[in-house]
């Protein structure tokens, strides 16, 4: 399987009927199409919209309904438009139920570097900071290493996005969850064994005696 | 009360070295004409409040590939790498604000406060030099007002008064920027006569617009 | 995600002594059947945050003189000679807050802010006790946020899903106090099917509104 | 002539084609009456619009459409509606042109006290610190007595309302200018003598050579 399509198909059960999610772009945006059958989640663009969806015809478009790359997507009946401030007042005012982000470290304090490396890619934060700050949960969706280097490290050596300890932390070896006590190892994936993960990882893991197979949303259709 | 005028002119008003707010996500509810004309106007050394530069080509990213802009405070460059490339280069300067951040310090400028206490950066480069507020217990940033000389708006509609009537995604830092400039030059797709837009439908009051681009012959 | 319940159901989940946000100015804008239900309960020793509390027999008016008000935020009770009787009595605790602050500390709560800088109420009573924040050699107090249990949300139209739509100055405090509370209880004077409001003209999100009051026979 | 209307018909004169002005209960209410010709002032109530107009016909009510005091207004073509803290956004974020306050006193530092009376009238200050506070020019309009006693006086011995200094302080005996030097007696109603002004003012007036008589605009038809 697609180590990304296993890891949108684990996280898409983390989200529940009638929650307001938020999708970083990239691989978290994939955790769309995997909702289990009969769990409607309402997806906020941060650039001003509840309700978002793929656009769902080709030449449907249109010029003022984007997503926050830039692209056309739709709408699905009931959703709600409104301005920046708005939008970042439901982030951070508590309001949105969860956040799905790419990372490039985790460490063991649950700390979540995701936006910038020193001397070579300053993109910017953009709505980053904000969401880890303020969703009721934060979900970290990202490859378990990059180029065989760890990516759940001690420390983070990259400058944080915030502070705030995140909820979870799905890769395509494990599901992390950081505690008071550190961090957790919850599940494994198909085929990956605890002691897999725990060479793949810089940062010490809590391993409990019994360690589950991940489990999976579906595929679409 | 006349606030309709050309283009050109509404250009003209703005100076080299001029802070623009720029209303606009990834280009969509970025003002297309006055956009296009600074380019043509070649106006420079630019500072730009904005939420992005788009991409080359595109909005504010046309700016950028001009050269026009010396400054740049935004939440986001990374889907332009011209203005990495500028920046790189020293020839942009870029202050980078957290997108909820840039929000708030435009409409805390807009609203008379003089400031707001924001959790978001605490702990992090953003905070770097920044004065910190406890309250009850919560550590939170200082951030300042960000005002302009002028703010480039984008809406739906106009009314000869200058109501305007954002739609959709295309409303993003519009409304608060008209709120924040010392002068508020707006373009919209359609100006109608006074009356036809709702009361409840008006997302920037018309006092706050000082001038509005007229539709020109030739342009449909 | 099923929000529509009983008038009586929603009430008597607000219990005596909770702290309540209730939308309105000079009851325009205020729920009217959250509000008679409110004093057919008997509900007791509640906390009124509001803008005003109108006058005696209209909306939040009809709680203080049922008596069932204990403490009342407010900026304005000149207009309820009850309100100011129980007040000199010692039955009522009034906290006076300039409007604009009003809208502000509650904004704050809904938005995650710390608090806001404002100029308005600096060198008068209002300061006594606040803090004080200089901002480029000018004086800011520095408001709270100010949240609530229950807000009580008036609007003109819902649907099903809980998006809000607002009809002039009945708006007033109703879209930030649906922000701020923890628990959004929202009466509209229709309920009609999801798709029907424009998202443009949604003024509060439905994932702001935990219950809507639905319409009961006999109602017309 | 009625004293109030004497006021009314003063402040109007202050009011500029294309204001945004907020007028407070009262007296100041009926300045909106006595607008020159071809003067169009944009009124905004505090609740929530800007263009607000008297009910144009009896009949026309509507409860969703009131003034600050509850009471049925119209609206103006081209009238924009939005929320409290739009509204005092407008009114702290220096985008009001004008409001005209009434006044229980103002002293000679141009301070403004008009909204409690201790141990008597606790009404709430409601708007009116915002709008002192926020106004670009801040209009009292108020008899220049009390029961015979001035209200313009040396210090204010009510609470204030703020500490910003108004900027034009209109009465039925004349129209006074605080400015850096002290209160400068600008004009006196027709029949008044700036030693009568003098005589029912507390505060000390700095009286310029030649006073002239209060411009007034025409009374409405």
């Amino acid at each position: 399987m697609d180590e990304k399509a296993l890891i949108a198909r684990r996280v898409a059960l983390e989200l529940k009927d009638g929650d307001l999610a938020n999708l970083g772009i990239g691989l978290p945006t994939l955790v769309a199409r995997h909702l289990p059958a009969g769990v409607r989640v309402f997806f906020q663009s941060e650039n001003g919209i509840i309700g978002m969806q793929p656009l769902p015809e080709e030449g449907f478009a249109w010029s003022d309904l984007t997503d926050a790359g830039g692209s056309p997507i739709g709408a699905v009946p009931g959703a709600a438009a409104f301005d920046s401030a708005l939008s970042f007042g439901l982030i951070r005012g508590g309001h949105l139920d969860v956040t799905v982000l790419g990372g490039l470290q985790v460490d063991e304090e649950g700390h979540l570097a995701n936006w910038m490396v020193p001397g070579k890619m300053v993109p910017g934060m953009g709505g980053a900071m904000d969401l880890v700050t303020g969703a009721k949960r934060v979900i970290v969706a990202m490859t378990h290493t990059a180029k065989g280097e760890p990516k759940i490290v001690k420390r983070c050596t990259l400058p944080l996005t915030a502070v705030r300890r995140v909820s979870l932390v799905v890769t395509d070896m494990a599901v992390i969850e950081p505690t008071d006590d550190g961090l957790v190892l919850r599940e494994v994936a198909p085929g990956i064994t605890p002691e897999r993960v725990l060479e793949a990882t810089e940062a010490s893991l809590i391993v409990p005696a019994e360690v589950p197979t991940m489990r999976l949303a579906t595929a679409p259709s | 009360m006349k606030k309709v005028i050309g283009l050109a002119a509404a250009v003209e008003m703005i100076p080299d070295g001029a802070a623009l707010m720029i209303g606009g996500f990834m280009g969509a509810g970025t003002p297309p004409r006055l956009i296009d004309e600074l380019v043509r106007q070649g106006r420079r050394n630019l500072t730009v409040i904005a939420n992005d530069t788009a991409r080359p080509g595109v909005g504010i990213g046309k700016l950028v590939t001009a050269k026009l802009v010396r400054r740049v405070i935004t939440s986001h460059i990374g889907t332009n790498p011209e203005t990495q490339r500028q920046m790189i280069a020293g020839d942009i300067e870029v202050e980078l604000v957290p997108q909820g951040t840039l929000a708030e310090r435009i409409r805390a400028a807009g609203f008379g406060l003089g400031g707001v206490l924001t959790p978001t950066g605490v702990g992090t480069t953003v905070a770097e030099g920044k004065q910190t507020v406890a309250v009850n217990g919560t550590v939170f940033l200082l951030e300042l007002p960000l005002t302009a000389d002028f703010a480039l708006i984008n809406a739906k509609r106009a009314d000869y008064y200058g109501n305007l009537e954002y739609s959709l995604t295309a409303r993003n830092f519009n409304p608060a920027m008209a709120m924040a400039a010392a002068t508020v030059i707006a373009e919209a797709e359609d100006i109608v006569p006074v009356g036809v837009i709702s009361p409840d439908a008006v997302g920037t009051p018309h006092v706050l617009v000082d001038h509005l681009i007229g539709k020109e012959r030739g342009h449909g």
